[in-house]
């Protein structure tokens, strides 16, 4: 990698409509949208809405499912100078096997992203990351069927992070990225709906940071993996923060949609902020901070 | 679409909390199409973050376009307060925009209140195209008819509604299309308003088997087509608003329940609807 | 109670100072600051940390023991109008009994809050929130100790807040209070330090508000008992939302230390609210929600 | 203390970034004593809520009071941008404030920068108590001598550090207390800047066997002693500044290590220093 600074998956789409504005290839890496086994069509509208420093979202994990993507969207991915991850989702360790062996298979894949908290499904997503049992035959199925760099992904709607980090990491996690979004729910006190029409959706931006810092920083002590630290993160003194806390990358998610040059900014602003504290190398903060 | 920052160069207060916005653009006006929309970032304020989409209003071509809107919240707030020569971070033009055959000779163009927005810019085109149309304009009361004298101006013949009968026909828009429409038989429809008058005119167009087509408002994150927040239920499937739309063809959309004639403003008229297949495979 | 709206305990001390600055009396109900057995000197400094729509503390329950609260703080607030809820905390079950013990022998007490779920303290606190067999049992240990209406109040560090609801209804709670606060972190850039002394600390503010609607939510669909909803609440609209989600009475914090005035702000506009929508009892809005 | 809605009716940019603003409220004009402070509901800006805490850095009698703040973050920008005849949300005053007995005769008062706002108010009392005293005031640089035209005309003999020596003493306001003091010989030693250097001067206070009173800048959520969020280690255990200061006798302090030298923020000097009994019990 370039540089520690990738899109969070389902912030990014596969990078086509925010090619046109801004320079993929100065990313660290790419990460898609989480890809099912079928194609799904996501959730009942409405599925946004804001809410103070985040947003709520109940998107249902809406894709054309991995055949489709294999051939219209990896194509487009792997054209730029930069790794590719694929994150998927399944409703059983069959389908989470399956979608493995099948990305095993394509030339020019980096890694897979285990989505095994999205909270905004039914069967599946959240209820696979928040057991440690069940987080850590999903992920051992997945290893089984595959060679590729395996990260998991986590969900912060739990108790003891750490917990499902070690398990993961024990059943042969390569990384993990935390965190996924906080389940949530606004209700309109005009019309006594909810604002999503899947009642409850996932929160994200600014609101989350302190939850997710303080999560990688408590999973940093527990294992001995790379952590992506992902939840809030709007610019590069942000992701500092995710770096000390003992992130050795972060991904960005609600902040594209504000800013389709956050990322950018953020590798900018991580450059000049080493320069100014008199680092050569993002490693020389990562888990630095004075506890 | 590109993301730009643009000075602002003309602001007016066409009613009270309506705001007429002149934006420097040479790229967004050249390539702007009627029903296409930005995204803005209104200027930071009190706890929101995501931009606010508008539709294009007005093109001064290829120099400047124009947004009118009324503020409702935070967003449109704190956009109200941008003074003359403060710069706005914008991407744009977004979305398809209304579609028109070239052998199309008369359309009929229905705003209720803010819809006049995206209208006055087809309008413009339109009269360029030297397409006959009439506008249909609804509004509450006599001196909140917003653009009215615009589209008299555009128009063949400009119909008018007040909801207090204050000027020109009494009651809503929807009547008077209903009492009208067999005499103007227009071609085409084009709308813009509230869901639920939305819904009712395409029920109209449908009767007399004009085509329909209408500028769809929901909520939006991103805006460009990547979040998948803007769903609308189609009989395709779901759309997204900002990419696919925000201009449907009404005989694509499957309208919501009752409870969308109430103004709900988050939706897109689909969320009291089964979406055509439904989530239960995962 | 005259209305449903009370202080969140820990935000408003004995409403010694407030009553400078507002009318206690107009309150449904007193909270107290936890009182634990023995004094507390709380957690070392920096112990508060504003972060994007919210704040992070690490008080720690200092307080000045039970004996002191009595003595000192009690006899204030029976001087208004208001019911009073003690707020008590402690490091085993047998702690939790004696308070209860205690207080069940004082006159004019209204109810006890038992606060399991304290981010801060490094004992009980929220261990005894996140286990539906601890907070069971604590429930009951009080119960058993006390005839005073008891409200047990939940952390949202968990993955299933019903199943913890339930524990505690079964054990005998009269209500339940949530949420308490999120476990976050912060962390300065510039010292590489974390912006408080006790490392994490609990988020509060409209940060958490979304998080703590869909639990009130979630634990109304699963319990009978009533609810006292927590968590942002800053305007009448915002406790709107939490009583369509199925609370019975609400709790202000952070935004008492923002605007004084909040919680009888609310109480004038939850009126308004009433009228303007055609209703005559905020009973007819309660888990009103239409999903 | 009470809660006001309060006038502006002054506003001046004292140097860069550095702003006076006069603020209407008879009673906190008339009930402020000199160490006080009142915590600002800064107007609403980009993503924070909480008020802000300022001494009262001088009064109109009866009038009006003066806040001096440096813009250093999100809260004071949005203050500084606050326009003549607003209106601030204010609580105030707040906290105990410098302590004198009657028969003290002199006093020497040091700030560095911005540490000059609550000890302006303090000269000012001293005059009217008939005190000697002589201000002590580091600076950055010769442009940057906030207040000190002020202070020289209150006090008897005025005593002035440069960090690059463009004016007075060249290097701290603490080098400079370490070649005077013994000259001075204050009975009090009244101090107000960033936490390592008033730590210092609590060293040379001690030495010398002179009292010695700072005001301590914590972060604040209430401001009123209700939060117990601004604790600050003394030998009897935790203090509030908001409420038992934020002055405090420096001989009840248990200062911090090292590293508050370099100006860490957040604190009042004690994160490193074990409370004085530990939260072992729970
Ligand atoms: C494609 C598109 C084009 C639009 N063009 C215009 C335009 O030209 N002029 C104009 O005035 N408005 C237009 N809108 C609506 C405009 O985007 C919203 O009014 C604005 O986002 C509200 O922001 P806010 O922060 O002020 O309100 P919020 O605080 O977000 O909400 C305040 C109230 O407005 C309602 N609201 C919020 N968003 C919308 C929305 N998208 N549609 C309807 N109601 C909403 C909320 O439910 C709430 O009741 C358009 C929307 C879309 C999707
Ligand atoms: C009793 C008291 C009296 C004060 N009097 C004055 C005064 O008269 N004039 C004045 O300019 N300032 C004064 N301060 C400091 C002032 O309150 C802070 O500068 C202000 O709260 C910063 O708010 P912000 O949103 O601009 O900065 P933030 O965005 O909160 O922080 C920006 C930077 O400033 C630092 N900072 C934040 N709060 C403080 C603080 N309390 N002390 C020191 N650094 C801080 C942060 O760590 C950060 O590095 C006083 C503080 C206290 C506790
Ligand atoms: C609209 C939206 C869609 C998302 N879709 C996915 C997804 O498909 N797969 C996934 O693993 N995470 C998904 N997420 C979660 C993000 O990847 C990220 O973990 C979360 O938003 C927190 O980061 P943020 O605060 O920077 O947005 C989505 C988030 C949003 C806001
Ligand atoms: C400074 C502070 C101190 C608190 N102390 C306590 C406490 O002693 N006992 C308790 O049960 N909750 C305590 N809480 C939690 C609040 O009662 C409340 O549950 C939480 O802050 C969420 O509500 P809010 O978002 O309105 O602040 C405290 C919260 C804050 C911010
Ligand atoms: S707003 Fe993101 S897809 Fe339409
Ligand atoms: S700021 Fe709340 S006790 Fe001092």
């Amino acid at each position: 990698m370039k540089n520690p600074v990738m899109p969070a998956s389902g912030t990014f789409g596969a990078g086509r409509e925010y090619s046109e504005l801004m320079d993929i290839n100065r990313l660290g890496a790419l990460v898609a949208k989480t890809v099912t086994l079928k194609p799904r069509d996501g959730n009942i509208p409405p599925r946004l809405c804001e809410v103070s420093s985040g947003m709520l979202n109940s998107i249902g994990l809406q894709n054309e499912g991995i055949d489709h993507f294999l051939k219209h969207d990896f194509p487009f991915m792997k054209e730029f100078d930069v790794p590719v991850i694929i994150n998927i989702a399944g409703n059983s360790l069959e389908e989470y096997a399956q979608l493995c062996r099948e990305i095993d298979r394509v030339e020019g894949v980096s890694g897979i992203e285990l989505n095994i908290s999205c909270p905004n499904i039914k069967a599946g997503g959240i209820a696979f990351g928040a057991s440690s049992k069940l987080a850590e035959q999903v992920t051992a199925a997945a290893r089984y069927n595959t060679q590729l760099p395996l990260i998991v992904k986590l969900t912060p709607n739990v108790y003891n992070i750490s917990k499902i980090a070690r398990a993961v990491t024990s059943a042969g996690a390569d990384a993990i990225s935390l965190i996924n979004t906080m389940v949530g729910m606004s209700i309109d006190t005009n019309t006594f709906k909810p604002n999503l029409g899947n009642i409850t959706g996932g929160l994200s931006g600014p609101a989350i940071k302190p939850i997710a810092v303080r999560m990688v920083w408590e999973v940093a002590q527990s294992v001995k993996i790379p952590i992506i630290g992902i939840g809030g993160i709007s610019n590069a003194l942000d992701a500092v923060e995710f770096f000390l806390a003992g992130a050795t990358a972060v991904a960005v998610g609600t902040a594209n949609f504000i800013n389709p040059l956050t990322m950018t900014d953020i590798i900018s602003g991580l450059e000049a902020y080493l320069v100014d504290k008199g680092f050569t190398d993002i490693g020389q903060i990562i888990g630095k901070v004075k506890t | 679409m590109l993301q730009i920052k643009a000075d602002i160069i003309g602001k007016e207060e066409v009613m009270p909390g309506v705001f007429n916005l002149i934006i420097v653009s040479p790229e967004i006006s050249r390539n702007a199409r009627p029903g296409q929309f930005v995204h803005v970032l209104c200027p930071s304020g009190d706890g929101f973050m995501l931009r606010r989409p508008f539709s294009i209003h007005r093109v001064v071509p290829g120099r400047a376009f124009e947004i009118l809107f009324q503020v409702v919240g935070k967003g449109t707030e704190a956009l109200s307060r941008v003074k003359i020569h403060d710069t706005l971070d914008i991407i744009g033009p977004l979305g398809t925009g209304f579609k028109y055959s070239e052998d199309i000779k008369s359309a009929l163009l229905i705003a209720g209140g803010l819809g006049a927005a995206p209208l006055l810019f087809l309008a413009e085109e339109l009269v360029e195209r030297q397409v006959l149309f009439y506008p249909m304009l609804g509004y509450k009361t006599k001196t909140q008819m917003l653009r009215y004298i615009d589209f008299k101006r555009l128009g063949k013949k400009t119909y008018a509604a007040t909801e207090d009968g204050s000027f020109g026909h009494e009651g809503t828009v929807v009547d008077l299309l209903n009492r009208t429409v067999h005499n103007i038989r227009p071609e085409i429809i084009y709308a813009c308003g509230p869901v639920g008058m939305l819904k009712k005119i395409s029920e109209t167009a449908d009767e007399f088997g004009i085509e329909c087509q209408v500028s769809l408002e929901t909520k939006m994150a991103c805006g460009i087509g990547v979040c998948l927040g803007c769903a609308c239920v189609t009989r395709q499937g779901y759309k997204m608003a900002c990419k696919d739309g925000p201009v449907f063809d009404t005989r694509d959309i499957l309208w919501g329940a009752e409870d969308y004639e109430k103004g709900r403003a988050s939706g897109c008229g689909c969320d009291n609807e089964a979406p055509p297949e439904t989530d239960s495979a995962g």
